[in-house]
């Protein structure tokens, strides 16, 4: 039997791949993608959660996860469009109108 | 010995593919790694019993987001976006972050306690069936939330052609 | 106490407010109409205090023309006004003040007159309401409402630099009374919630905690009185104000320190005051020899005379904190005194200014020679300002000085140093602007008109009656004086910790 | 209706006539109403004079002036002897003089205002001298002054008249700084400010001494120096004397009436009429005395080598002002006020003889460019020659009576410096004689100097003025009659008169003593005559060589001392550069501002530091918040 914390360990290393891609890549695209690897590393450790409590309020979490990601991804898209036809860039380090 | 085997290649498929799609320079390359990504992910879903979660990871993620990203990046110009750097200056600084982040939340993995068993017992879900099951409890317990996920969607669809719509005159 | 069954203050204060919500329905193109429903209601509003000046019973302390409403029942804070005889020469000075702000505003103002009359108009509310109320919330409220159309007469209608200025004033203000808002609070909780002003200065309070509020409403009172050395923002608001938003900064709103400084700080922290007393005579000293000593050195009129206000007003705190009944008297009347005096001064500098549109005093000379009737009536003005007798001037200084010195013999010998340097400085200005040759800019002015000479003389008149009779003005004042420096005096049980306490606060 | 009230009121009421109807409607008529008031006041002072001689004596308030707590001041009215002298002086000289002006003042475009501020002067010297109070009086005191400093600076388009007139009120306000805290110091000592209990009390603090700023004084001592601060500016005494001269800027009229009889002599009226105190001070009294014979000699010298003809007669008058001060501070009260009385004629006459000259050489004043006037007007100079023959002390004439009995009774009196200034008196008295007569002589006698222009336009002064000049004539002459002293078989009437206010000053010397100070102040007259027919009618060549061989004398008496020059270096430039330099560019620029601007300021700074962090970087936002995270798990953690 594979011990619970082996799912949380891959969860938190690919929750932590999520975080550097997200602070580190300029194509916001990719930052986006970073975002949904996130999203599904802590899916991972809410359905091994699920799977060794016996319990599925887990799984139900993850609809919904999986849900909000659904439209999230259709609205961030969405806004890099918008983004895109008037910066003309993906590049979010190009992207500094609210500097102080 | 054999569920062991069989995590240690999902888990290292899952690693490598997560690594893959962060370092990639062209996004289609990403997309591409992460749609492999997302079967993997099905396929430990699949080892934890959560049949319907392993479904629908396919159906929403692969099928449904996936597709939207590549569309997106077609819009792209990306023959330019190859030659650029994909990293930003102080990638170091975010790869710290991260590290330290990881090394945190490891350090506290093994004093994870786990709480009492509940009803969903491997022999119930298979005299159930899992998809009853959290069916059941999604229209029952859950449909409140399960309405405003709805309402979350349609927000959304709403709210992305207004904001993908061009002006007139634009 | 009100014998006119007329709730005379609250009609008092909320004229000039309707008047502005009236002005508002006016079209802007309409300026006439415009300056006419102000000078109307501003007349009606000085005509509706002449009856406290006739019907005021003079042979008591207590206050008269009394209104009480439950305003916030749940923080016990009322709709309270009343005025004794310290409030009701302000009361009818600003009432005063206002008309001739308005008739000097006529043809000055060119720019958003619809806007300008509307905040004379609330300012004149506001400024009614701080020496009326008796309900510190109340007070507070009008204390700050005071401020919004002051700042934007000089934001808005000021020199070139007003924006400087109107945020200088603004903040400056703001920061002091802020801190008299915390001491009012503390006080709210220290006296078993209550707000109102004559419940409050009839409890006593620890010492230590008097000696903590006094200096929170200090904050407030110094900075608008303004004292040394405080004072640097009413050289800029007088300087870059229109007109009349100097003249109602002169006359009225400065003296709502002074006012707040016998209102409040006095009554209520008795012990405080009395242990205070150094350091705010020292202080008054250091503001009239300042004040006076730079004006030497002034080359613009409004600065000059924004200066001069500065002593005027040393000698104001001055007779206040000689807690004795010749001071305080002499300081009461010195602040009527400035507010005609300075407010004149600022009015006949607005209608050179008019004419010349030049501060400069090199720009001028031989004045005289052009504008005869003008120039004698800024010799009398000058001459109540260094305090000739005969003049309102004299009254108050003498008082002051004959009060500063009983209290503390330095204090009146310096201060009456500051008389000498006060006739140097107006004498100095008046020449320069007035006699020797006719400078090329001033050459071919003509002299003030009829509008311009009933603007300036009520204040010849007040001048003249104060100097010459003043106990009409005096004895407005004399029990409630008498009243207050007996709340002041009284009780020295704290003697010995004061003198120790003070000894401390100088190492 | 107590009609002595007319005196006061009547000019009074000229005066707002005149500065209300004067500029649109009277104009040249200016002049009736002014002269009917005051004529009005010297009558109703005649009748005054009557009554007061009978033995009734006025002491009532008009009403009360201001009153706080138990301070209480009044309007009103003290008439006794010294008043009364003192009405008869003010009322006469200002009569005299606002006829005289009449004719001198003809055809200024400002004639209505010089008749106001006359009828104000005359109002506020009134009301000065018939105070019953300390704070009346010092209206007064205040008003003649404002008074002054309009007519000094009357022609005030001209920048040294106008100076003139300004320096004028501020260096008598540094006198008044005395004067009014001294006011305030009777009010504190005695309870009151009515001059007849403060009198009347005064002997019950003789001997008490008061801690004031710090120093334990004499009260009485400190009272009475202060008032004299007031009389030393008001009088024009040292170091305060610097403003008299340059008042002579001023209409030649006005010199006459206020800078030479009325307004100058308010410091000797106010230590007359305060003289219970004063006699309470031994060292009040020699301040006084000493003031008194140093300014008078002070003056003289000065006077010796001025050329303009007015600052001549000005400094004579400091001098003549020193001589009755001298007088006051030996205690002869009696006889300051009778040199006051007889100064007041021939001291008026004299300026007024000077007008009449200028009137005749077209404004100029320099007595180096006039000579053997004496032809072209006679009635001047013979008004002017008896003028100056009252001054320099000739017997028979009203100043021989008055400076007679102020040096008899300095060497005389118990005043521990009596004989000293006795000296200094009688060294003035020559110096007087030589400097009047240096003015006659380069004035009328000799050869006219000035340009043909003037030559041709020399001429007799009008009716308007020569009149007044006759009868002052008269008052130059005779009015020292009424004090002639016993010993020249006189009934000394003066000095018994105001005896029930002044006292009587005793002489403890013997009639051969009396007889030899008569004498030489007498030779010191002739002498000093002489001296003069001498330099100026004879050998005129001995000024010049003197002014060559004392050269460094010359210059500083020239210069006055340097006093002005010493005033601007230590007063009036300190004053306006701490102004410029240290208030407003150090105080009030680097450090109050520096406070108020500086706090916005560096929050400024500090906002525009803290700004830098808010890059706009979503990214970096992303960082720095995982940062926080990882910070706060890790003090979670490991806490």
């Amino acid at each position: 039997m594979v011990p619970l914390n082996w799912y949380l360990i891959l969860s938190a290393a690919v929750f932590m791949i999520g975080v550097f891609g997200f602070l580190t890549r300029r194509n916001i695209i990719i930052i986006f993608m970073s975002v949904e690897l996130m999203l599904n590393a802590v899916n991972i450790s809410l359905v091994a959660f699920s799977h060794y409590l016996q319990d599925m309020r887990g799984q139900i979490l993850v609809i919904f996860i999986i849900t909000v990601a659904a439209a999230e991804a259709a609205i961030g898209f969405a806004i890099i469009i918008a983004l895109f036809r008037n910066k003309d860039t993906v590049h979010v380090d190009e992207m500094d109108e609210m500097k102080g | 010995m054999l569920p062991e085997l069989f995590f240690g290649y999902y888990a290292s498929a899952i690693v490598i593919f997560s690594l893959l799609v962060v370092t990639r320079s062209n996004p289609v390359h990403s997309i591409m790694w992460m749609l492999l990504l997302f079967f993997h992910i099905a396929g430990l879903y699949l080892f934890l019993n959560a049949e319907f979660i392993a479904a629908i990871q396919v159906i929403v993620y692969a099928g449904a987001i996936l597709v939207l990203f590549l569309f997106v990046v077609l819009l792209l110009n990306l023959r330019e976006e190859l030659k650029v750097k994909k990293f930003i200056g102080s990638w170091p600084a975010g790869l710290f972050i991260a590290a330290a982040l990881l090394v945190i939340i490891l350090s506290v993995v093994k004093s994870f306690v786990p709480g009492p068993a509940g009803k969903y017992s491997i022999e119930f879900i298979k005299q159930e069936t899992h998809t009853k099951a959290l069916g059941t409890l999604l229209y029952t317990d859950y449909l409140f939330p399960f309405e405003i996920a709805s309402l979350v969607l349609l927000v959304a669809i709403i709210g992305a052609i207004v904001l993908a719509k061009r002006k007139k005159g634009n | 106490m009100n014998d006119l069954n007329f709730p005379i203050l609250s009609a008092l204060i909320f004229l000039p407010v309707a008047g502005a919500a009236l002005l508002l329905l006016i079209s802007r193109s309409n300026e006439s109409l415009i300056k006419w429903i102000s000078l109307i209601v501003s007349t009606a509003a000085f005509i509706i205090s002449i009856p406290l000046f006739t019907e005021f019973n003079k042979s008591t302390h207590l206050m008269q023309f009394t209104e009480k409403h439950s305003w916030i029942p749940s923080l016990n804070i009322n709709y309270s006004l009343g005025i004794d005889g310290i409030s009701i020469l302000f009361v009818l000075l600003s009432t005063l003040i206002t008309i001739l702000c308005v008739l000097i505003s006529w043809n000055s103002i060119k720019a958003k007159v619809k806007e300008f009359y509307i905040s004379i108009l609330i300012m004149e509310g506001a400024m009614l309401g701080v020496f009326c109320a008796l309900d510190f919330m109340l007070f507070y409220l009008f204390w700050e409402a005071m401020l919004i159309p002051m700042y934007l007469l000089i934001g808005v209608w000021g020199g070139s630099n007003r924006i400087y200025a109107a945020v200088k004033f603004f903040l400056y203000t703001l920061a002091g009374s802020v801190l008299m808002l915390v001491g009012i609070i503390v006080l709210y909780y220290q006296s078993g919630r209550t707000l109102d002003i004559l419940e409050l200065t009839a409890k006593t309070y620890p010492y230590p905690l008097q000696l903590w509020l006094f200096w929170a409403f200090f904050a407030a009172f110094a900075v608008k009185v303004p004292m040394f050395p405080l004072h640097t923002w009413l050289p800029d608001a007088h300087t870059e104000a229109p007109t009349a938003g100097s003249v109602i900064l002169a006359a009225v709103l400065i003296k709502m320190g002074a006012y707040g400084f016998i209102r409040f700080s006095l009554p209520l922290f008795p012990e405080a005051s009395r242990a205070m007393t150094p350091v705010m005579l020292a202080l008054s000293v250091i503001a009239i020899i300042y004040g006076a000593v730079i004006c030497l050195a002034q080359t613009d009129l409004k600065r000059l005379i924004a200066y001069s206000s500065v002593s005027h007003m040393g000698f104001v705190t001055l007779g206040i904190f000689a807690l004795n009944l010749q001071g305080m008297e002499g300081g009461i009347l010195q602040m009527i005194n400035h507010g005609i005096v300075t407010g004149a001064l600022f009015l006949s500098v607005g209608m050179i200014y008019d004419r010349t549109h030049t501060r400069q005093i090199s720009d001028y000379g031989g004045v005289a020679s052009v504008m005869p009737v003008y120039a004698a009536m800024f010799m009398v003005f000058t001459l109540a300002s260094i305090g000739l007798p005969a003049t309102n001037g004299f009254i108050g200084e003498f008082l002051i000085i004959l009060g500063g010195f009983r209290a503390n013999q330095w204090a009146g010998v310096l201060a009456a140093t500051g008389v000498i340097i006060g006739a140097g400085y107006m004498l100095w200005l008046y020449q320069r602007v007035f006699f020797m040759e006719t400078k090329p800019k001033v050459a071919g002015l003509a002299d003030i008109n009829l509008r311009e000479i009933i603007t300036l003389l009520p204040m010849i008149i007040l001048i003249f009656w104060i100097g010459v009779y003043p106990n009409v003005f005096l004895g407005f004042m004399h029990e409630s004086v008498k009243h207050l420096l007996e709340r002041v005096n009284s009780g020295g049980a704290h003697e010995a910790s004061i003198a120790k306490n003070i000894l401390e606060i100088i190492k | 209706m107590n009609n002595y009230l007319l005196i006061p009121f009547l000019p009074l009421a000229a005066f707002l006539i005149n500065i209300l109807f004067g500029r649109k409607y009277l104009k040249e008529n200016s002049h009736w109403v002014s002269i009917l008031a005051v004529a009005g006041s010297w009558i109703v002072t005649v009748i005054t004079l009557l009554d007061v001689l009978s033995g009734k004596i006025i002491n009532e308030d008009l009403y009360s002036w201001i009153v706080s707590g138990e301070f209480k001041a009044s309007v009103g009215f003290l008439i006794d002897q010294l008043t009364v002298v003192m009405l008869i002086v003010v009322t006469t000289c200002s009569a005299l003089i606002h006829i005289y002006s009449i004719g001198y003042m003809r055809g200024d475009k400002g004639y209505y205002r010089f008749f106001a501020y006359l009828s104000l002067f005359t109002f506020c010297m009134l009301m000065l001298v018939m105070a019953n109070n300390f704070l009346q009086l010092y209206f007064g005191w205040e008003g003649v002054g404002l008074c002054s400093y309009f007519l000094i600076g009357y022609y005030f388009d001209k920048k040294s008249a106008s100076d003139a007139g300004k320096k004028a009120f501020i260096v008598n306000r540094f006198g008044d700084f005395g004067f009014g805290l001294g006011i305030i110091m009777i009010f504190l000592t005695f309870g009151t400010a009515y001059y007849a209990p403060v009198f009347s009390q005064a002997k019950n603090f003789a001997a008490q001494t008061v801690n004031f700023l710090g120093y334990d004084v004499h009260l009485m001592t400190l009272i009475a120096l202060l008032l004299f601060c007031g009389s030393i500016g008001k009088s024009a005494q040292m170091p305060l004397h610097v403003w008299l001269p340059d008042a002579m800027e001023g209409p030649t009229p006005v010199s006459a009436l206020i800078h030479a009889a009325t307004m100058v002599t308010a410091g000797v009226f106010l230590v007359a009429r305060c003289s219970p105190i004063f006699s309470l001070s031994e060292t009040a009294l020699t301040v006084v005395a000493l003031t008194g014979a140093i300014t008078a000699l002070f003056a003289a010298t000065i006077a010796l080598v001025q050329k303009d003809i007015k600052r001549i007669i000005a400094y004579s008058t400091i001098s003549q002002l020193g001589y009755m001060f001298l007088a006051a501070g030996v205690g002869a009260y009696g006889a300051g006020v009778f040199h006051l009385y007889t100064h007041s004629f021939f001291k008026a006459l004299l300026f007024l003889c000077a007008g009449s000259v200028m009137h005749a050489m077209s404004g100029e004043l320099d007595i180096q460019k006039m000579g053997g006037l004496k032809k072209y007007m006679p009635i001047t100079y013979w008004t002017m020659l008896f003028a100056s023959l009252s001054i320099a002390g000739m017997p028979g004439f009203a100043g021989f009576f008055s400076k007679d009995e102020i040096l008899w009774l300095a060497y005389s009196g118990q005043s521990p410096v009596g004989k000293f200034v006795w000296v200094i008196g009688a060294l003035v008295a020559f110096l007087t004689a030589f400097y009047s007569f240096r003015l006659i002589f380069l004035t009328f006698h000799g050869k006219f100097r000035g340009t043909h222009e003037q030559e041709h336009h020399l001429h007799e002064s009008p009716k308007t003025m020569t009149v007044p000049l006759i009868l002052l004539c008269i008052g130059a002459v005779a009015s020292g009659w009424v004090g002639i002293p016993h010993l020249l078989g006189g009934g000394a009437h003066f000095m018994e008169f105001l005896k029930p206010v002044l006292g009587h000053s005793e002489a403890n010397a013997t009639h051969t003593e009396e007889w030899m100070v008569m004498a030489i102040s007498t030779i010191a007259g002739f002498s000093g005559i002489g001296l003069a027919a001498l330099f100026y009618l004879v050998k005129t060549d001995i000024p010049v060589r003197l002014a060559q061989k004392f050269n460094t004398v010359y210059k500083t008496l020239w210069n006055k001392y340097y006093v002005d020059e010493l005033y601007s270096f230590i007063i009036v430039r300190p004053a306006i550069w701490t102004a410029k330099n240290i208030l407003i560019g150090i105080t009030d620029a680097r450090i109050i501002e520096a406070v108020v601007n500086g706090v916005p300021k560096g929050l400024g700074e500090f906002s525009r530091i803290l700004r830098k962090v808010q890059t706009g970087l979503v990214q970096r936002y992303a960082a720095i918040m995982a940062l926080g995270l990882l910070i706060i798990v890790a003090y979670m953690l490991w806490r």
